[in-house]
């Protein structure tokens, strides 16, 4: 099996099943053949955990942040893939529209296992491109006015946000040529970077910073990631909101724990402390005059990767990557969550609903359970995530940054609360034609959305020692 | 509904039974319990193990009344509802109490954290109206905020120290300046205690809150923010300056409490803000144990600890009995405008029987578990007058003041809330449709009046079986002489309440034979007098509101007769009580960072050029500020 | 519009014009537009073929004219009401609804004056729609018909915040004697004066003044100097022992037990210089149409000055104490107040109006008998509060010893004459309206004849009319605590109201 | 014991000293010095005539009310007789019984539903209120003064004469004790019983509705409370060394002069306007304050 399981058979694979689900026309095909995508990815994930740190391909290692993120991608990906076949359903979409959907998704999810097991520079770069080109299909799916302006954007942004990096890349490329380093591979750069010169550095991180916080989902770059996750599909919003940012995550935390060995690394940390922020800040302006729910649900995911750049930036990594899980599983259930509620109201205002917990009690569990999951609060294992990034930004030079930004958090706490408690309590007009009550099977699609809330706060508290014990691995990446 | 919370209810159960037991070891052997449980480790000295049974004492009360108040519940509500509504209240029972067995910070911080999101989603029950909703979002909105003291003492002890334990904070405190802690934590446990000038979430959560679960917040909720402001000032080595510091904020609690508890006429909100009273003179207290510690005063420490304890014992069970109280009239009519009672005390004799006792407790008077639990606050108070230093004895004299004033307050809170909303004619058709609730609603309210008249007529056996909890705070045996006072108080407490029997039956003896005729009450023969002929609510506290109004914030909505106008139509007379912080700084406050925050967000532009523009100008920023050696 | 020089006054009913409704009332409105100077003395309404032929009378002090104007009011024909423009206006109005029924299209304070709401049936008799403050916080207070003092029923209704009265509405008529009806009904000049002597029990001198004038000019009749002169000395010495009276029970309102008791003691050689002059203490049975029954003789007069010699040293060492204390000085300061524009506006008389400024006395503006020739100068304070109520009264009790004084010396000079049988038939199809300044304020009697020469109508006056009104607005946004010395530095009449 | 009856036997003639004062000042005999006594037999004996509106609150209160102010009774002493309750601290109880008293009396006149009780409620809840800091305050500083806590022994060491230096502070305190009384009392300058208007009264206009028995024994205690009052005064004179029969003269004799000084007062001043009265009770305070810091100064604490 290990042998068997290459990243190149799994990149096959993944390119057979895509071709597969174009051509395939009936539904149970459709299935079956995702099904048997899940399992690719389950067992290269179980591949990779057991030859971690070996060179595969050329570029291609697993190390514990990418087995960590491969098995969060493999879980949402079940159940976002499960949940596209009962969105197209619902929808009544045609079997072709379900094929490419599908297809594109399966595409999507292997362009973000390239991105996670990439060891070289160009390479990430490259994965995130093509990751940005079946993405856009995805955000496209339901091809209405409003997914065309967002997919476009997205691409041209997308676009800008590449070259950017690219930019980043060739900065560093010159910062590299004056030493002997010139591969641009994480290992060789890592034993070269302290040579290069400091200001070249800065500047090319500043680029790559730039370019990838498109995918991260945080400032400069966020809106258009905004715009997308509120036209797409929720189940791809969930995706875009947890697996993709992981992938912006794991190119700039390998980014940035490669130049973390120089001299600069105070200057990294204050970067990403001022980017953490100035996305927090965003996120409280935002979400103080949103009135739609899925864009609220994509304002908290920039506060989130706020935090987590935060948490990176004041030396808290290990924070920084259980809350960057936790908060995929979190925020996930929220979107497919969003899905029901779209389906309920027929509208994503926020004014549109109202008495949830009456019209539909099992969702409204998840709204409640999830609120308090991204307003970090116990017994969530955001509480702890966040509370160790805190505290930890707090025991260094920098702590007053904390003094901005806890009023900025309590300022998102106050308005997701206030409105999700408005979903869920605001009785509802007489007159509203919005009036219908969640179906028995709704009420059974939750239970996945349950299962990754129960995630949340297993991981947070009751994780086996083990599993702490390899987040902890995975947080450091050079030793 | 009421299956569901007759489950939590046992579980409640289970777990004060559980957590009693050990509570009550540890009280009578004086020897701490420890236990480690994970990676962390859960201390009870005899204190906390006393803060176990108050917290365990009051949800037993609160889950009992809850059983019975939930099945009248008038609402339909999802199984979502009922289980978060279980859910949340075990969590908070249990969370309670992991606050005073923690032994770290972290855990102090966990626990806290989810004492305050439980009880915000038990007062969401009610969140279907407006006001609830608004009230229970401002309530986890400020102990959010509140909760970040705890987080930055955390910040700077780990980062100093390695680790969050209380013996960390201690040395801590020892080699840094000790307000660098304290004073972040501070923050905390005021903001839960609800000290002025943070208590302005209470008010408005405990009126919002469904009535067992106001009573629970009240009676034992809030005395954890005291708990936390004593195991730290304790940690950090009191000194008379924190002593006084808390002195004073807490006479400034206690008269703002009970000044504007005077000002409200929703039954609720008064005894919320009789809550921020009492806890403000148990605060006092405390900054009084503080003071006598820093002086080295034995006797008046002793005395103040006492106060506290006895208090914290008197408010639980005293504020259950009245917010219960308050819950069965809010069944019972509807309404917890006292404008729109009266008369009660004819159709809800049971209920108002209760209300009456209840605010002879809570105004402390004699006969009561009230006046027990003031006397040592007297005593320290007094005898603190009597000591050497001008100073002190100045802070002595506020002590006692304040003590006294609120007394006053109070009774003219209390006579508000009973005489008005219970006692009169009825103002509305409310209150005369309205009738007693199942007895078994009433037997926890009965059940808690018992323990109080317990505290009343024998405070010295209290005071010595918790004369382990009083050397734990002070290290000090308790004096003789003051077991007596007390226990001669107490004494008289019992002749007040025998001989007011005796009385009673000689008066009904020499009435037995008198005729007694029935008629109206006099009104000087006008025979059209009707309920309009009554003190309202607001009017019976406007003297007062008069007297008080730099600290009180009471907008009439009225239109002066001008006096040219000599024949005036008829108009209205609308007076909204408000709070003075939270109308007059903390909305402004958060209206101004709203505002602040709104104007930035013109960022968002939906144009794309714009949105590439933000990616250059971070990178420039970015290299200005490098360039500026900022980062 | 007939104007006439003098009270009292008779004049013929067909002298006096009839217009239409709007013109009388245009008339009326342009007539008290000139300002403070003139008031309503009063409005009558007699009996027509088609409905009430309404009569006002008018007062101007500067000219010391009287002038009358009428109208035919039809039954069951709204006409617009006078008193959005002339507060004062609207007793008399509420009277004339209240009476025959007439309506008045904008009349804002349509409300019984004396009667139930609904007055045919009389059912309730406390259904009065009070003004009231919604919203259910405010209350109310009521006091009376009883009250804790022996005194009239009447009741007060307060609507208050706290302890701040915000409006007082003032309901009286719990007795409904009819006075006005028996004096009508009484066909002999005998019991129509006792009947004039008791409508107000504390006003006999003035009101059987009032009503010996009206028969007096009725029958055309004139009294000797003497008499005149005696009536006088009775009408002030009834003023002093009430003002007197008056500062007692002002005393007793604050508490301040010497004042109650002395001043109390002090009315009493007054009162019971009545006893030795007419056999009673309140002056009943001296004055009757052309004579006085008991005349002032060398004794009496002798009597007289030596009790004012001793009142006075007394007197003035009392009301200097009282006017020193800071305690008394301190609650009666401030309290009550009724400015000069609220009195102008609702036409108060009397020492209601003198003390706010308003100098209305009609001893100076219309002066009858010997106040002709005496050349009165009114009191006037203006604070408008109870402090200048008691002032005023403190000085007109001053003013009234040397008045008393003056009068004395000049009878002892007079020589008497025969008084005139008076005739028990009047003038027919006559008017005759006579003026008292009393201690209260302008005692008002009209009455009409029939072509008989029988009374028709006798209408009474009592300064009260008017100034019950400034008593409740006195009231307004004070103390509900301070509404009795209020009451007591008025001290209004409640029969000469329900008459 | 001897304190007790001493107070029970002022309260018999205490009002009606204060009454014949009054009329006598006012000019008048007025009546009998026992015209009290047989008011409260004549309506002891009387049946009673109850609200409809009212409830068993309104019933008790009276005898609530009566207990409180007897138990008070219980904490004074008598000189160097020990009071029969003495406890340390005992000043707090006096203070709250008498707070007991009003809170039911309060109640009370509320169950009736009368504006003019609420009225009076109002105002005797808020000068109760207002009056409370003036008498901690003077007790606390005799307590410093004397470093005792407990009537019996504040009492037993100080008196008017006890060293030159107190002789100040003793007239103070029994001026602010005086005042107290009136003021608990509801007599001049707060309050006049004998105005008889509903709208200005504040303890006679709560208890408008009661009748018979339960008015007897509000009557008592009044005079009870008057006495109570009385006796305290009488205590600054109490000189121990004196025999006892020479203290009852003592005691007997303060209070007539104590009752003579209130129908004195209640002739010759005019009560105060009701907005006044708060102010007026703060003064109180302040002269309680001065003696503090007079007390102070004496013992040294405080050095200018």
């Amino acid at each position: 099996m290990n042998t068997l399981m290459h990243p190149y058979v799994f990149f096959a694979g993944a390119a057979i099943i895509a071709g597969l689900l174009i051509i395939a026309r009936t539904m149970s095909a459709q299935i079956l053949l995702l099904a048997s995508y899940i399992v690719l990815l389950a067992s290269l994930t179980w591949h990779e955990f057991t030859t971690l740190n070996v060179i595969e391909a050329q570029y291609l290692k697993a190390d514990p942040l990418t087995v960590t993120l491969l098995s969060v991608l493999t879980i949402l990906g079940a159940v976002a893939a499960f949940q596209g076949v009962l969105y197209a359903k619902h929808r009544g979409d045609s079997i072709s529209h379900l094929a490419l959907h599908n297809a594109a998704l399966v595409g999507f999810l292997s362009m973000l296992v390239g991105v996670y097991l990439s060891r070289h520079i160009g390479l990430v770069w490259a994965f995130l491109e093509a990751s940005t080109l079946t993405a856009a299909v995805l955000i496209y799916h339901n091809r209405n006015r409003n997914s065309v302006e967002a997919t476009w954007k997205y691409v041209f942004v997308c676009s800008i946000g590449i070259a950017i990096a690219f930019a980043g890349i060739l900065f560093l490329s010159i910062a590299g040529s004056a030493t002997d380093a010139h591969d641009l591979s994480f290992e060789a750069l890592r034993a070269g970077a302290h040579t290069m010169d400091p200001t070249w550095l800065k500047i090319s991180f500043l680029f790559l910073l730039a370019g990838f916080s498109v995918k991260l989902g945080v400032v400069p770059l966020f809106n258009v990631d905004i715009d997308a996750k509120d036209a797409a599909p929720s189940h791809i919003s969930a995706l875009l909101s947890s697996v993709l940012m992981n992938a912006g995550f794991s190119a700039v935390y390998r980014i940035y724990s490669v130049y973390s060995g120089t001299s600069i690394r105070p200057w990294l940390n204050s970067v990403l402390l001022l980017c953490g922020t100035l996305s927090i800040l965003a996120a409280a302006v935002y979400i103080l005059k949103v009135k739609n729910l899925k864009r609220l649900l994509a304002y908290s995911s920039l506060e989130h990767a706020g935090i987590v750049l935060i948490a990176v930036g004041s030396g808290a990594w290990f924070a920084a990557l259980l809350h960057l899980v936790l908060h995929s599983f979190a925020k996930s259930a929220m979107f497919l969550q969003y899905g029901h509620y779209f389906r309920l109201t027929k509208s994503k205002k926020i004014n549109a609903g109202g008495d949830y917990l009456s019209a539909h009690p099992a969702g409204a569990g998840v709204f409640i359970v999830g609120l308090l999951a991204l307003c970090a609060v116990p017994p969530m294992g955001t509480f702890l995530s966040e509370m160790l990034a805190l505290t930890t930004l707090l025991g260094t030079a920098w702590w007053w940054w904390a003094l901005i930004i806890i009023p900025l958090l309590a300022v998102i706490l106050w308005a997701m609360t206030k409105r999700i408690v408005s979903i869920l309590y605001r009785p509802r007009h007489h007159t509203s034609v919005n009036g219908s009550r969640a179906t028995m099977s709704m009420a059974m699609e939750t239970i996945p959305q349950y299962a990754l809330l129960a995630v949340v706060i297993w991981l947070g508290f009751f994780a086996p020692p083990a599993v702490v014990d390899f987040l902890h691995r995975a947080s450091i990446l050079h030793p | 509904m009421r299956l569901t919370f007759m489950v939590a209810c046992v579980v409640s159960l289970v777990i004060a039974f559980v957590t009693s037991i050990p509570a009550v070891t540890v009280l009578v052997t004086g020897m701490a319990w420890s236990a480690d449980i994970g990676s962390v480790t859960y201390v009870a000295d005899s204190f906390s193990a006393f803060m176990v049974l108050v917290i365990n004492t009051g949800s037993v009360l609160a889950a009992l009344y809850g059983v019975r108040y939930l099945a009248d519940d008038p609402d339909g509500r999802s199984l979502t509802e009922s289980i978060l509504h279980g859910t949340s209240f075990v969590a908070l029972h249990a969370a309670m109490i992991g606050v005073v067995i923690s032994s770290d910070l972290y855990s102090l911080f966990y626990f806290w954290e989810a004492m305050s999101i439980s009880s915000f989603l038990l007062v969401l029950f009610d969140a279907r109206q407006t006001k609830a909703r608004t009230a229970a979002i401002r309530y986890i909105l400020q102990m959010h905020i509140g909760a970040v003291g705890i987080l930055v003492a955390i910040g700077f002890v780990s980062s100093a120290m390695g680790g969050v334990t209380y013996s960390l904070v201690h040395d801590y405190a020892a080699s840094h300046q000790t307000w660098i802690v304290l004073l972040p934590l501070a923050v905390a446990f005021a903001m839960k205690a609800g000290l002025f000038p943070l208590h302005s979430w209470l008010p408005d959560t405990h009126a919002a809150a469904p009535s067992h679960v106001s009573g629970l917040m009240s009676g034992v909720m809030i005395k954890l923010g005291a708990y936390g402001l004593i195991r730290f000032g304790l940690l950090t080595d009191p000194s008379t300056e924190l002593g006084t510091v808390l002195l004073v904020i807490g006479i400034a609690t206690a008269l703002f409490g009970i000044v504007n508890a005077i000002g409200q006429r929703d039954l609720k909100k008064l005894l919320a803000y009789s809550s921020v009273e009492n806890m403000g003179l148990i605060v006092m207290s405390v900054g009084m144990a503080f003071i006598a510690r820093g002086i080295d005063a034995p006797y008046i420490e002793i005395a103040a600890w006492s106060g506290v304890v006895l208090h914290i014992l008197h408010h639980m069970l005293i504020k259950a009995v009245l917010f219960q109280s308050a819950g069965n009239i809010l069944h019972g009519t509807h309404t917890r405008d006292l404008n729109n009672l009266g008369g009660l005390i004819h159709t809800m004799p049971g209920t108002v029987n209760l209300l009456l006792l209840g605010g002879l407790g809570i105004s402390a008077l004699p006969g009561s578990s009230g006046f027990v639990s003031e006397f040592p606050m007297y005593i320290s108070g007094i005898k603190t007058m009597m000591m050497s230093s001008t100073s002190i004895s100045m802070l002595g004299v506020f002590s006692v003041v304040t003590l006294c004033l609120a007394g006053g307050f109070a009774i003219i809170a209390f006579t508000k809330a009973i005489g008005i909303g219970a006692l009169g004619t009825a103002r509305t058709k409310a209150p005369l449709t309205a009738h007693d609730p199942h007895w078994t609603t009433r037997f926890p309210q009965w059940l808690a009046f018992g323990g109080a008249l317990f505290i009343a007529v024998a405070p010295g056996m209290f005071i010595r079986a918790l004369s382990g909890v009083l050397y734990g705070l002070s290290e000090k045996h308790i004096p003789h002489d003051l077991l007596t006072t007390l226990d001669t108080v107490g004494i008289g407490q019992a002749v007040l309440i025998i001989v007011v029997g005796i009385v009673w039956l000689l008066r009904m003896l020499a009435t037995r034979t008198k005729p007694v005729a029935e008629g109206p009450t006099w009104g000087c023969g006008f025979q059209e007098g009707d309920a309009r002929i009554q003190y309202t609510a607001t009017t019976y506290a406007d003297s007062t509101i008069e007297i008080m109004s730099p600290v009180t914030d009471v907008s009439v909505s009225y239109r002066h007769i001008d006096p040219a106008d000599m024949f005036p139509r008829t108009r209205s007379y609308h007076t909204e009580e408000k709070d003075l912080i939270a109308n007059k700084v903390f909305d402004p406050l958060a209206i101004g960072v709203e505002r602040v925050l709104r104007a930035l967000a013109v960022l968002q532009s939906g144009n794309m050029r714009s949105y590439i523009l933000y990616a250059f100008v971070f990178i420039v920023v970015v290299v200005v500020l490098t360039l500026a050696e900022v980062l | 519009m007939i104007t006439i020089h003098h009270l009292p006054l008779a004049v013929r009913l067909d002298e006096i014009p009839v217009v239409s409704v709007e013109e009388a009332f245009a008339c009326i409105n342009q007539y008290l537009r000139v300002g403070q100077s003139r008031h309503v003395f009063h409005m009558v309404a007699l009996p027509h073929t088609d409905g009430h032929r309404v009569i006002t009378v008018l007062a101007d002090d500067h000219t010391h004219s009287v002038s009358l104007t009428s109208c035919i009011v039809r039954t069951g024909n709204p006409v617009p009401s006078l008193t959005p423009s002339n507060a004062q206006m609207h007793i008399f109005e509420r009277d004339l609804w209240e009476r025959y029924g007439l309506e008045f299209t904008d009349h804002p304070w349509c409300k019984p004056v004396r009667f139930p709401v609904d007055s045919f049936h009389r059912k309730g008799i406390d259904d009065y729609p009070f003004f009231r403050l919604e919203g259910g916080e405010s209350h109310e207070v009521g006091v009376g018909p009883i009250h804790a003092g022996v005194i009239e029923p009447g009741h007060f209704r307060f609507q208050c915040t706290g302890e701040d009265v915000v409006h007082l509405e003032i309901k009286l008529g719990y007795q409904h004697r009819d006075v006005e009806g028996e004096l009508e009904r009484a066909r002999t000049l005998q019991r129509r004066s006792v009947l004039a002597e008791s409508i107000a029990g504390d006003t006999t001198i003035g009101h059987a003044w009032a009503h010996a004038m009206a028969i007096e000019v009725l029958t055309e009749q004139q009294c000797d100097p003497i008499t005149e002169h005696e009536r006088v000395i009775a009408l002030e010495l009834e003023r002093m022992a009430i003002h007197v009276g008056d500062l007692g029970a002002l005393s007793l309102d604050v508490a301040w037990q010497l004042g109650s008791s002395y001043f109390g003691a002090l009315r009493t050689p007054l009162i019971n210089f009545f006893q030795l002059w007419c056999g009673n203490r309140f002056g009943k049975g001296l004055i009757r149409p052309g004579r006085n029954r008991f005349p002032l003789d060398e004794e009496r007069r002798k009597a007289m000055r030596l009790m004012l010699a001793q009142f006075e040293k007394k007197f003035t060492l009392l009301a200097n104490e009282m006017f020193s204390l800071p305690s008394v000085v301190a609650r009666f300061e401030g309290t009550g107040v009724v400015t000069h524009d609220q009195v102008a506006a609702i036409g108060a008389v009397g020492m209601s109006a003198r003390m706010s400024g308003l100098g209305r006395d009609i001893r100076r503006s219309h002066p009858h008998g010997s106040y002709r020739a005496l050349d009165h100068v009114s009191v006037i304070e203006h604070g408008g509060d109870v402090l200048a109520r008691a002032a005023v009264r403190r000085r007109e009790v001053d003013a009234s010893m040397r008045r008393i004084r003056i009068v004395l010396n000049e009878l002892s000079e007079m020589s008497g004459s025969d008084a005139p049988t008076v005739p028990s038939t009047f003038t027919p199809n006559t008017l005759a309206i006579s003026a008292v300044e009393a201690w209260r304020g302008e005692v008002v009697h009209v009455a009409v004849t029939d072509q008989d020469g029988q009374i028709q109508a006798y209408r009474i006056k009592d300064p009260s009319m008017h100034n019950w009104f400034a008593l409740a607005l006195a009231v307004r946004n004070n103390e509900i605590s301070d509404f009795p010395i209020c009451n007591k530095s008025f001290d209004l009449s409640y029969c000469g109201h329900d008459l | 014991m001897i304190a007790l009856v001493v107070i029970l036997v002022v309260a018999l003639f205490f009002i009606g000293i204060v009454n014949r004062t009054k009329s006598l000042l006012g000019g008048r005999v007025g009546p009998g010095l026992f015209q009290h006594v047989h008011d409260v037999v004549r309506l002891f004996r009387k049946g009673a005539v109850i609200s409809t509106t009212s409830s068993i609150v309104f019933r008790l209160a009276p005898t609530i009310s009566f207990v409180a102010i007897l138990m008070a009774c219980t904490l004074i002493p008598f000189g160097t007789q020990p009071a029969l309750l003495p406890f340390q601290y005992d000043v707090v109880a006096f203070a709250y019984l008498l707070a007991l008293s009003r809170f039911v009396m309060i109640l009370a006149a509320l169950d009736t539903g009368s504006p003019f009780e609420g009225m009076g409620a109002n105002r005797e809840g808020i000068y109760g209120m207002l009056v409370e800091p003036a008498f901690f305050v003077v007790f606390g500083s005799l307590a410093i003064l004397t470093g005792h806590t407990s009537f019996t022994e504040l009492f037993s060491t100080l008196h008017v004469g006890s060293g030159g230096v107190s002789i100040l502070i003793s007239v103070l305190a029994v001026y602010v004790i005086l005042q107290i009384a009136m003021i608990e009392s509801s007599r001049l300058p707060i309050d006049d019983p004998k105005t008889h208007l509903e709208l200005t009264m504040i303890h006679e206009v709560m208890i408008l509705d009661h009748s018979g028995f339960d008015l007897g024994l509000i009557m008592v205690s009044s005079s009870m409370k008057f006495a109570l009052f009385g006796l305290l005064l009488a205590n600054f004179h109490l000189t121990p060394s004196a025999p006892l029969w020479l203290l009852l003269i003592i005691a007997f004799g303060v209070n007539i002069v104590f009752a003579m000084t209130v129908g004195a007062i209640e002739s010759f001043r005019a009560r105060n306007r009701m907005k006044r009265n708060p102010q007026f009770i703060l003064t109180l305070t302040s002269v309680a304050v001065l003696i503090y810091f007079s007390v102070l100064i004496l013992t040294n604490k405080l050095v200018l």
